[in-house]
């Protein structure tokens, strides 16, 4: 079997997003897709799954020219896609939602639950995740198992293609081997994967061939054992990146934050720590660890049952947001989506919302003033495109909302920066940016704790590393100290 | 399978909050059901207990009547609430069909007069229906719209009302079927097909799932349209049925009839822990929110409360009920 | 006629103005959603046609105060000879009286006498004495006495259902033989309503012997549900208006025995011709009570028109 | 700043589709408020030209006096369709803000009776919003309940209408500024002035968002509950003054007025583009949403169509607006 697509153009609106892009693949071949965020890897993904019509160009299955118009027809050929953005319907079980499509019935048309949720769980466990109880609300999974499920849905009737946009994302650990395991049977079982990541190393590992996008284009194709990461981050950036992680000094100074013996029941326990101002910390866990709930108790967005928070030197106690940010702390949250962004109002408008009061002249708000301090941050982030200041964030590319969420903070001029999963989802060119302006913020005398399951970039862009594991911490080491090995031990809870 | 259609709101909003206590059975969390029936059985004791009328077969009987219209327009309303969507015109069809049935009496067998009567319920649910899916106006407007279109209509059909002389067109408002009215028997059982209809069909489910994420239902390859359209269609169907029976029951059409009973419907759901945002939602709930209407009407005419003090009462009770399970609900 | 195309000023249209003997009459109706209502206004158009030199422009005002101000001023600046107001169950509208005055035509209420501002002429019921006949009527069929349950309409038409019960009232408190039940709960004028608050008096008052409705709508929803109850040869009704099936009912000799004639189509008709009269020059009554004879089985055929407006 | 204060629907609503001609100047997309002002534009060409009535200085007038109670409702509506929430109750404030004023007239100054009227206004509008934003009802259920409590205390207040007799009751409903009633430029204040908050200031930005996004305008350290609780507390003050000016107007309050009202003013802003999903309207736009639904009554009125005929013809223009206004929107 070969899927082509020949000359795929595509324009929203009049911007053109993909400019003829061409691509080839095989059965039994994991193809992966790589480019920076916005080069239009969802788009073309989209567009395989019949989600959104091409303007232009062709696709062909086995040399016969297919007509997709909707997702429906891409079902009917047996492609299937798993989205960058999660779709699961959250009020639903899990077995609903893996079965949506078709369910098995009884006699008279009625669904048989109990057959239902057999099958489901044993889809579930024939593809290594077991552990997902099927009758579970789909809603109440962490993220990381809502996007097994995300998974397991695209492969509930056998695929020819399976079309995987950046799935790795948010899973970590053991979940990640096994979402591995399942890829390399998929492919030895003649099925082509499509693999959409910005985590080179993953690439590297899985891929058989490997089509680097550039602003919709093309701009050329390779096998892992003819690159590098380094290549390949070149290529998707039109430039070389000497070094992905700035070199620290240590040099931290004065205590900025306490934290001591705070708790929120079942969710974390008696977690004390402090950050200095200039330093850099990194808070590991695996998914579901409660580094999460934990962040948001610190800002005050939730209540804790025990324990205190203190900005050295300042208030604590924070029971608002509000009262947070005016101390100096400011929180990146994992989901962007959900309570990073307005996705509805303008760029200019997100930027502007945690400094709403600071941008007013009397009573209303100094629009010159404001679009000056909109455009210094578009320029210091390099958000693009460079006149997204009035354009709705939803149709900026995820990593550019990212840097937006992060425009928006530091507008606040925080003391203590809280990152929650900055880096998820956002390609390599721009993580080496956001590294360095971490690294940057915290030679300010910033202090930074950044929230992170990916191991290397935990050790590589941090000084100290927190290790979390069920809610309590386990382990902190200064990180160049430290050995991957050593921080997964604590993560897991095993004494090596 | 719970009746629960569907599980509680997305993680931001149930991420907040205190603890409370909860009522686990077999791992289910029943603590929801089991404040909404201790709700309905203070209720009625309470009526039991401080009136000698509540209890009469006569009183019961007309609480039975009573539910009749709300119990079927709150049931099309779920329907389209699980969708996301909301229905303001089930008052005017329950009108226009009521007048067309009783204009039709004349001419043709009472039972297809009836049957024609539904229909027209169908045609307007099935108007409003594609408006909402095919071309994706809002709901709101839309049922509003025709809310003021099928209400004209019904006056231009017949401005006066109109009372058919047959008696056996009065058969299915009024006969008994043992103690239980048989319109009350026809609200039951079109409660009960519905809750198999939404929690065991897969037409059913794919409305549930629309209401939770219609993108996603999209995508696998369901036609959202078509169960969007349907949505609307029950909830027409539901109000030409009650319109019909309606007319029946009170011997007499008027044009005039069932203003602002959308309001009591949608109060039903919502009572019944149905979320207006959609994919959440439940038959037995629903039917539970219609007897704490119903049971709230009778109460407070039972005490004689002057109408003025009914209507003040009535909305603090809803308040009031909608705080209870609120504060009852999963806060994790 | 001076119609729309006129261009005569405000004001200076007179009842002489229209020399050719045409005139043109507004019609501002609170609502039409009410079979007495549209039975009013199809009255006077009827009327206007015999005449054959009336032209009429009617509105409706939906039950918005407000908007019956508005089309008042429409009807105004169309340029129409008088204004009839069929004013339902509104109190009072000082504006659209004002305009009118301001404009110097001639207003005819119908039906509702409204209780403040200035009007050239009235012809309407007199509600309390309806209620009065229905309560003397009552008296007269139960000479024993007996629990007798009143059904208000509610909200939308106040002072006339309460000039209704009053009368009723007033008539039957005074003998001791009578108990008064008022239902709670309204039945809102129509005859659903008037089933369900029955059904509620029923489950309380068993003993009950007799039934007023502030209208006949009620009372018809009011006999299923005696119907119903099995209680149609213990409880009689008592309704007011004449409305059509009401008049039938009482005709075939069921248990609704009685309803004060509120003739629409008389009322209609007599305030068309007040306006005309008063265009004309000729002098006339300020207030006229149209009387509202006393319906039952002995004289219904007399008013039972099957195919009359209401 | 262009005046439409957030963006269009999230992508799945606007995914598929045709490509419709665009009308854009200085890369910014107008063809919505283009085909909007045409459409006014139209019904007013309309007007003009098959109606010599229409143009007339006394329809004009009465044309302005007519728009004032929908115009007021409908900017209260939207700041609150704007947090994703409905207003419902706004038609029995009316009314009792309206019998109070009148009532007070008898005893207190008549600014001071009116500045009560419309302070019973913003307490109502207080409390829906607290239920709202604290408790976190929904904000449907709490201003039904809202619409069927506060008619209670209307007739409460006084079964009966009040009619005062002091003239000077009646000015600010009936006087004129020049050719144009003063009421109505007390309607254009509030639009301009609420335009400006909700453009231009930190709290009318914060709302806006609020509708967007409420978790990360809570986590932009805004007080999303105090926002919300003001937004209703407008939608209050909003139908307290137009309560005061429609009894003034009148010159007799009654309990019973405004029945109903809400759905206009919903209308209004919906036709104006107004996602009831929150996030998205402006107050030019729904201004002009006020202004199609006063020129479809108008015209109506006009072409001397018959009652029932206009309301069956009101809803299918409504839906016809809509539909060209979609067909419209930008769909990429
Ligand atoms: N619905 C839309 N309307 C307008 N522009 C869009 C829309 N969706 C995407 N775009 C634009 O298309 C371009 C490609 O986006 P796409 O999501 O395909 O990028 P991507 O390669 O998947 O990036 P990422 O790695 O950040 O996910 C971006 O510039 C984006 O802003
Ligand atoms: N909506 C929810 N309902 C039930 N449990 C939840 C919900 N959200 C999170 N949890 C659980 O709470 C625990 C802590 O979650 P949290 O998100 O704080 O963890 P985390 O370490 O930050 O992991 P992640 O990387 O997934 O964010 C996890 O066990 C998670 O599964
Ligand atoms: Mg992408
Ligand atoms: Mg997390």
């Amino acid at each position: 079997m070969i899927l082509e697509l020949r000359g795929v153009r595509k324009d929203y609106a009049g911007v053109q997003v993909l400019h003829g892009v061409d691509l080839v693949g095989r059965r039994g071949e994991v193809l992966a897709v790589v480019g920076a965020n916005g080069a239009g890897k969802s788009t073309l993904i989209k567009i395989l799954a019949g989600a959104q019509p091409m303007s232009e160009g062709e696709m062909r299955m086995d040399g016969e020219r297919v007509e997709m118009r909707s997702p429906h027809d891409a079902h009917a050929r047996g492609i299937r896609t798993v989205y960058q953005e999660m779709s699961l319907v959250p009020g639903l079980s899990v077995t609903e939602n893996l079965l949506m499509g078709g369910f098995p019935r009884r006699r008279g048309g009625l669904i048989d639950w109990p057959a239902a949720h057999a099958r489901a769980r044993e889809l579930l466990e024939s593809i290594g995740f077991g552990a997902i109880d099927p009758r579970t609300i789909a809603g109440r999974l962490s993220v990381a198992r809502q996007q097994m499920v995300e998974i397991a849905k695209a492969l509930v009737d056998e695929p020819r293609v399976l079309v995987l946009d950046e799935p790795s994302a948010v899973l970590a650990g053991t979940d990640l081997e096994a979402l591995f395991a399942l890829i390399r049977r998929l492919r030895d079982r003649g099925v082509l994967v499509v693999y959409v990541s910005h985590r080179l190393a993953e690439v590297l590992e899985l891929a058989d061939s490997i089509v680097v996008i550039k602003d919709g284009r093309v701009i050329g194709s390779t096998e892992p054992s003819r690159t590098s990461e380094n290549e390949l981050i070149g290529l998707m950036a039109g430039r070389r990146l000497e070094q992905i992680y700035p070199a620290r000094r240590a040099d931290r100074g004065e205590p900025a934050l306490h934290v001591s013996g705070l708790s929120r029941g079942g969710e974390f326990e008696d977690v004390s720590f402090t950050l200095h101002a200039g330093e850099i910390v990194g808070l590991f866990g695996l998914v579901g660890s409660g580094r999460s709930e934990l962040a948001l108790c610190v800002f005050g967005a939730e209540p804790a049952s025990a324990g205190e928070v203190r900005v050295a030197g300042g208030p604590g106690g924070f029971r608002t947001p509000g009262q947070a940010i005016a101390a100096g702390l400011a929180l990146v949250t994992e989901d962007r989506k959900g309570s990073g962004l307005v996705l509805g109002m303008t760029v200019a408008d997100n930027i502007m919302l945690a400094t709403l009061r600071a941008t007013t002249r009397g009573p209303l708000i100094d629009f010159g003033r404001r679009r000056r301090k909109v455009a210094e941050m578009v320029e210091r982030l390099d958000i693009r495109p460079a006149h997204c200041a009035s354009m709705t964030t939803l149709h900026l590319s995820g990593g550019n909302q990212q840097k937006a969420v992060l425009a928006k903070w530091l507008l606040t001029g925080p003391r203590v920066l809280i990152l929650d999963e900055p880096t998820r989802g956002v390609d390599m060119a721009t993580r080496v940016e956001i590294y360095r302006m971490i690294d940057d913020l915290a030679r300010e005398g910033l202090s930074v704790l950044l929230i992170s399951s990916d191991l290397t970039e935990v050790l590589g862009a941090t000084d100290r590393v927190l290790v979390m594991n069920q809610g309590r911490i386990t382990g902190e080491a200064r990180s160049d100290a430290v050995t991957e090995d050593e921080v997964l031990t604590y993560a897991i809870g095993r004494t090596a | 399978m719970t009746d629960q259609l569907a599980g509680p709101a997305p993680a931001t909003t149930t991420a907040r909050g205190r603890r409370l206590p909860r009522l686990v059975v077999g791992g289910r969390d029943l603590t929801v059901q089991a404040a909404f029936v201790t709700l309905i059985v203070l209720l009625v004791a309470t009526a039991a207990l401080t009136s000698d009328v509540f209890l009469t077969p006569a009183n019961l009987t007309n609480l039975l009547k009573q539910m009749v219209t709300t119990g079927l327009l709150a049931f099309g309303m779920l329907v389209v609430i699980l969708t996301g969507g909301i229905d303001l015109s089930v008052g005017s069809v329950v009108a226009f069909s009521g007048i067309v049935t009783a204009g039709l009496v004349a001419g043709l067998p009472i039972p297809l007069a009836m049957a024609v009567g539904v229909a027209t319920g169908i045609g307007f649910g099935l108007v409003n229906g594609v408006l909402v899916a095919r071309f994706g106006l809002a709901p709101f407007v839309v049922t509003l719209a025709a809310l003021t279109t099928i209400r004209g209509l019904a006056f231009v059909y017949s401005e006066v009302p109109i009372a058919p002389e047959d008696p056996a067109f009065f058969t299915l408002g009024s006969a008994l079927a043992g103690p239980i009215p048989v319109s009350t028997l026809i609200m039951l059982a079109v409660f009960l097909a519905g809750g198999i209809f939404l929690t065991r069909t897969p037409a059913g489910r794919s409305i549930v799932a629309i209401g939770g994420n219609a993108e996603t239902v999209r995508l696998a390859g369901i036609n959202v349209r078509r169960h969007v359209a349907l949505a609307y269609t029950i909830s027409g169907a539901c109000a030409g049925l009650a319109g019909v029976i309606l007319a029946s029951r009170v011997g007499i059409a008027q044009p005039s009839v069932g203003v602002a009973f959308e309001l009591d419907a949608i109060a039903a759901c919502v009572i019944g822990g149905a979320s207006l945002a959609g994919g959440r939602g439940s038959t037995r709930a629903t039917f539970g929110g219609v007897l704490v209407l119903v049971l709230i009407n009778n109460l407070l005419n039972l005490y004689g409360v002057q109408s003025f003090w009914q209507q003040v009462l009535k909305g603090l009770i809803i308040i009031a009920v909608i705080l209870v399970q609120r504060t009852n609900r999963v806060r994790t | 006629s001076s119609g729309s195309g006129d261009p005569a000023p405000a004001g200076s249209a007179s009842a002489s103005a229209s020399g050719d003997g045409s005139y043109t009459i507004g019609v501002a109706n609170f609502m039409l959603s009410g079979p007495y209502f549209s039975g009013m206004d199809k009255a006077i158009a009827a009327q206007a046609k015999k005449k054959g030199n009336v032209e009429i422009i009617s509105t409706d005002a939906n039950g918005d105060a407000a908007k019956l101000a508005s089309n008042v001023e429409d009807l105004l600046s169309k340029n129409v000879d008088a204004v009839i107001i069929s004013g339902g169950p509104l109190e009072s509208a000082p504006a659209a009286l004002n305009a009118i005055k301001a404009a110097g035509k001639p207003v005819v209420l119908v039906d509702r006498k409204f209780q403040t501002g200035e009007y050239t002429s009235w012809i309407g019921p007199d509600n309390e004495a309806i209620g009065k006949q229905d309560g003397e009527f009552l008296a007269e069929k139960l000479p024993d006495g007996g629990k007798v349950a009143i059904i208000k309409g509610g909200p939308a038409d106040n002072s006339i259902g309460l000039a209704r019960t009053n009368g009723v009232k007033s008539v039957l408190s005074a003998k001791p033989s009578f108990t008064l039940v008022e239902a709670p709960d309204f039945g809102n004028w129509g005859s659903d309503g008037g089933l369900s608050v029955m059904e509620s008096l029923l489950a309380s008052n068993a003993d009950l012997k007799a039934v007023f409705c502030e209208n006949d709508a009620m009372c018809l929803g009011a006999q299923r549900a005696i119907a119903d109850a099995k209680k149609t040869k213990q409880i009689i009704i008592a309704g007011v208006d004449g409305q059509a099936e009401a008049l039938k009912a009482i005709l075939d000799g069921t248990n609704y025995a009685v309803t004060g004639l509120n003739d629409a189509d008389i009322i209609g008709s007599q305030g068309l011709d007040r306006a005309v009269d008063i265009l004309k020059g000729t002098k006339v009554e300020k207030d006229t009570v149209v009387p509202s004879p006393r319906v039952t089985k002995e004289n219904a055929s007399q008013y039972y028109d099957p195919n009359g407006a209401f």
